[in-house]
């Protein structure tokens, strides 16, 4: 269990659905009767420019309204990031960064040059066997929840009923399931 | 019935429709005749007006504090937003009917005057928008073609050759070089809306395209001709005169639009030269004494004899052609959510 | 003039709660020249009392028809509106302006009515 | 009972005006308010609130038409940034003027030029003399809890006066947190039918809204509008102690944190304040003697609660998310001007941070706290944090 305040910032691409995963990852670990924040970063950019969100979740209630400087936890949606400065900024042998690539973690660590743990996750294409579509969220969440225990699967699965069963069904719902627990399953670290 | 002299002489000569006097308009003004006739109208067929008024003349000299020349809901905003701010409370009117405040049958019609400046204008966007969104109401433009409230400045509607003092007729200048903006069509082309053109001179015509906008289910505008004596530097008592002339020299057509059908209210079959009506104010008579005079009239005459042509045509082609249905009933959802 | 009132006694917000008491305002001190009705010329057809921009005409119902009963000096400003629209200011056979005998409204200045 | 959900600050607003169900709605789009009325109008097209929505073609007209709206006896709310207020200002007074209780939410954004969408005040402090009640939140949970206390305090017969609800935008408007929300029967029972007056709608009594207004009583008119903002504090403070047994959150003129024993005290407004409570924190734990002061309420400003709560104290620092150019800072100024009548003046400090969004972080704070240890606060110098030189 990480300490009182853990602190992520994902990178992705607008459009690919960071902010999203961000606000299911704080809204399953509420639900764990945690304390959270989930805010992206804003600019002008428009569907494809490389994009940040971040998260706080904590024991106790958040009082920080200023950006996450030093992340325990780096969550990479699209490996073609990988060589931008921002993806190690604040981090340190301490940060964990989860990544989805079909690659392996000597690579990410050769692209991004970033000292903490690497664990990679082929997320995009679990996505497209389950679900049919490359949306690589669900199966991100899965990895953290095994990586960094900061969430736990049932409520994230509690998260995938509240929001897919209504407007899709109970099929949708296992789908979204079943790639989660593949994320949880599936993701490497290594060390 | 149609409403004359007679009928609403019974119906008012004890009340004052909408409008009292002790108001502080200049002796002679238009403006509070325009008022008049559109007030009486709605009280006769009915309707509580509730009044909105842009800053202007008739605002600020209608309701000098402590005292208010209006005996019907009146409220002033500021200038450019008249059409907003009544769009607002029709809008509360639509709330409050929804939640069974107001009794069903009870019949309000919302008002907005403004004069050119704050229609022409500043105003425009406003109306613009309030008429595109579809709200239940009538705007009235008294038009006398200048910012007189703040002493005979040029407005959009200002005619060309008119001496203002924001663009006088000087040595080189002729004063007001463009033609007036037809804010007429600009209305129309929402589509949605009853435009017509009034005159104080045509009580009759007047009072029924009131009528026809009270009935009309969507927004109405109405541009009134709408004489400022004072900076048109015409006798007191010329009002009435100067819009029967301004009609009859075509400068001023009676029409009306209806989701795009034109009609034109009033014939004029021997239309007098525009020139007359130049020649009859004194706002013009600095340009008279120009060499160049004669090309900005005829430019003018030109302008107003095809415009007048373009009118009869455009009645024409859009014989019983509406663009549009009946502008979308209002709260058709809404209604079955009410709570 | 009224007294004026204090903030305490007056209503929030520059609301005037009395409707149309501008009534209480007197125009007629405008005047330069005077409206005088000569009720023998006048048809009642009502246009003076239509077209006033002050409500000046005074109008009483006799056998259910409007009557013109002459002016509310309170009000009128002298505007001369009312003999302008006044169909008996002009001549029906000539089409020129009527003489004044003929006429229900004529102008008058109004240093002719010394005090009243 | 209270539930705890996850939701943006724009969404926490909208929640609160669905569980309001206002009369009339009217609004125009603009980055960082825009989320508020997308919201709304989610819940009016799905027909949960019956509130009339007027989709106006820009802020002026918005605010044009809340007071069309409510001097037609509705509850009218609107919202709006930056620019958006900017281009209502006009309307924005005359809504205060005309003692309409219009309620509008601010995603606080900075002022252009150059066009700058983030997070600071310039917006909301260039209104601070229009003549509303300014609220102003620090997280979710307050913007919503202010939504709800907010028709309260302005249609209250002593105040008649317009609320603004500030909320920093994006870092709220856009941020998710922890927010408690209220049954809708607790917020419809508390927030109660509309107190009219003087409505257009009301054809047996009219009245005359706007009159021209001139040298012979506009100041008696002013001076009503002066005398309604001394109404607000003991309106707030019932409003709050009513909200207080609803809801267990309990809301002062301005808020305390660790100050009783505080020899320096830093003052905020918005989000900021948060993140010094949390360096306040750690400055505690290393034995600094170091509280918080936040204004809840910025208009009418709580001069006494200042001065009784600075009075002696060592060193006051004010931040500033705004400046005034060729003069002190607002908050600043305001403070400053407080502590003129005090027994014994602190030493005051004036530091603006965060103009245009640039970020500010604990270290920032720490820094204007280090200042004040050591002695080295100057009244009459305004410092900036986080920006280069």
């Amino acid at each position: 269990m990480p300490g009182k305040l853990f602190e992520v910032r994902w990178h992705g691409r607008a459009g690919q659905g960071a902010k999203s995963a961000s606000q299911m990852l704080a809204e399953a670990a509420l639900d764990m009767g945690k304390y959270i924040q989930a805010f992206p970063e804003y600019g002008a950019e428009r569907t494809g420019a490389p994009m940040k969100a971040f998260n706080r979740i904590s024991d106790e209630p958040i009082l920080l309204h200023s950006s996450v400087e030093k992340p325990d936890l780096v969550v990479v949606i699209d490996d073609t990031l990988l060589g931008n400065p921002d993806i190690v900024a604040g981090t340190d042998e301490n940060t964990i960064m989860i990544v989805n690539t079909v690659r392996d973690s000597n690579w990410v660590r050769q692209k991004s040059g970033f000292k903490g743990k690497i664990c990679v996750v082929k997320a995009t294409d679990i996505a497209l066997e389950e679900l049919g579509r490359g949306t690589p969220n669900t199966v991100m969440l899965g990895a953290i929840a095994r990586v960094t225990g900061v969430i736990e699967l049932k409520y994230v699965e509690e998260k995938i009923r509240d929001m897919f069963l209504k407007k899709f069904g109970e099929e949708v719902v296992q789908k979204n399931i079943r790639a989660l627990h593949r994320g949880y399953e599936e993701v490497r670290c290594d060390a | 019935m149609p409403l004359n002299a007679i009928e609403l002489a019974k119906l008012f000569h004890d009340k004052n429709p909408g409008i009292t006097p002790g108001h502080r308009m200049c002796p002679g003004c238009a403006a509070p005749v325009v008022v008049k006739f559109a007030l009486m109208t709605a009280i006769a067929k009915g309707y509580h007006p509730v009044v909105g008024l842009a800053t202007g003349c008739l605002e600020v000299s209608t309701t000098i504090y402590p005292y208010t020349a209006w005996n019907v809901p009146y409220i002033h905003n500021a200038f450019e937003n008249v059409a907003a701010t009544i769009s607002g409370v029709e809008t509360a009117f639509r709330a409050a009917k929804k939640r069974g405040e107001i009794p069903p049958d009870k019949k309000l019609a919302f008002f907005a005057f403004a004069g050119d400046g704050g229609t022409y204008d500043i105003g425009l966007q406003s109306l613009s928008g309030a008429v595109e969104r579809g709200h239940k109401f009538i705007y009235i433009v008294y038009d006398n073609e200048g910012y007189m409230n703040t002493g005979n400045q040029r407005s959009g509607a200002t005619p060309p050759g008119s001496d203002t003092t924001t663009a006088p007729v000087g040595k080189r200048i002729p004063g007001k070089l463009q033609l007036k903006k037809n804010i007429v069509e600009i209305m129309a082309a929402h589509e949605n809306v009853y435009v017509a053109t009034v005159a104080i001179s045509e009580p009759i015509d007047f009072m029924r395209k009131i009528e026809k906008a009270l009935e009309f289910d969507g927004p109405a505008f109405i541009a009134a001709h709408s004489a400022c004596v004072r900076f048109w530097r015409v006798n007191d008592d010329k009002a009435v005169e100067s819009s029967k002339l301004a009609i009859e020299t075509l400068y001023w057509p009676l029409y009306e639009v209806e989701r795009g059908v034109y009609r034109v209210t009033k014939k004029v079959t021997n239309p007098r030269p525009v020139e007359e009506y130049i020649r009859a104010q004194g706002r013009f008579r600095p340009l008279l004494a120009r060499p160049d005079a004669k090309e900005i009239i005829e430019e003018l005459q030109q302008y107003v004899t095809s415009r007048y042509e373009r009118l009869l045509a455009l009645e024409e082609i859009t014989k019983d052609k509406p663009l549009r249905g009946p502008w979308a009933k209002e709260d058709i959802q809404t209604d079955e959510h009410a709570m | 003039m009224p007294e004026l009132k204090g903030w305490k006694e007056l209503p929030i917000g520059g609301i005037i709660v009395e409707p149309g008491n501008a009534k209480q305002y007197k125009t007629g001190t405008w005047r330069v020249l005077r409206p005088v009705y000569q009720p023998e010329n006048c048809i009642h057809c009502m246009q003076c009392w239509l077209y006033c921009p002050d409500q000046a005409i005074v109008v009483e119902i006799v056998d259910g028809k409007p009557k013109m009963k002459g002016y509310n000096y309170y009000y009128c400003k002298g505007c001369g509106l009312c003999a302008n629209v006044c169909p008996r200011s002009i001549d029906p056979k000539t089409k020129q302006p009527a003489p004044e005998e003929k006429r229900a409204i004529i102008m008058r200045p109004e240093t002719d009515f010394a005090e009243e | 009972m209270p539930t705890k959900q996850a939701l943006t600050g724009a969404e926490a607003i909208a929640y609160a005006m669905k569980q309001i169900n206002p009369d009339v709605v009217a609004a125009y789009p603009i980055t960082p308010q825009t989320p508020v009325v997308e919201y709304f109008a989610k819940y009016v097209a799905d027909g949960v609130v019956d509130t009339e929505m007027i989709p106006v073609e820009s802020e002026h007209s918005a605010m044009s038409a809340c007071v069309g709206a409510a001097a037609a006896g509705a509850r009218a709310f609107t919202a709006t940034a930056a620019v958006g207020l900017a281009l209502m200002h006009e309307i924005v007074y005359i809504a205060a003027s005309l003692r309409l209780p219009i309620v509008m939410a601010v995603a606080n954004r900075a002022l252009s030029g150059p066009i700058n969408i983030h997070c600071d005040h310039s917006d909301a402090m260039a209104e601070r003399d229009s003549g509303w009640i300014q609220l102003w939140a620090e997280n979710v949970q307050e913007a919503y809890d202010f939504t709800v206390m907010a028709y309260r305090i302005g249609e209250h017969p002593d105040v008649r006066l317009p609320v603004m609800i500030n909320f920093d935008g994006f870092i709220i408007s856009h941020g998710v947190e922890v927010l408690e929300t209220l049954d809708d029967d607790v917020v419809k029972n508390f927030v109660g039918k509309p107190i009219k007056m003087y409505s257009l709608l009301d054809t047996d009594h009219p009245v005359t809204y706007g009159p021209l207004d001139l040298y012979d009583y506009y100041f008696e008119h002013k001076r009503q509008q002066i005398e309604a903002m001394k109404h607000v504090p003991r309106v707030f403070k019932q409003v709050a102690e009513e909200f207080a047994k609803i809801s267990g959150r309990k809301y002062d003129l301005v808020e305390e944190y660790m100050t009783d024993d505080a020899e320096y005290i830093m003052i905020a407004l918005g989000s900021t304040a948060g993140t010094i409570k949390h360096t306040i924190k750690e400055l505690r734990a290393e034995g600094k003697k170091v509280g918080l002061v936040k204004p809840w309420v910025f208009r009418p400003f709580p001069k006494f609660e200042l001065q009784r709560i600075l009075n002696g104290r060592k060193g006051v620092i004010v931040l500033d998310r705004s400046a005034s150019f060729g003069a002190e800072a607002p908050l600043y100024e305001a403070v400053k001007s407080a502590l003129y009548e005090v027994a014994v003046r602190p030493q005051l400090g004036s530091y603006v941070y965060g103009l245009g969004g640039r970020d500010i972080t604990p270290a920032h704070i720490r820094q204007a706290f280090e200042d004040a240890f050591k002695g080295y606060l100057i009244a009459d110098e305004e410092r900036y944090l986080g920006l280069r030189e």
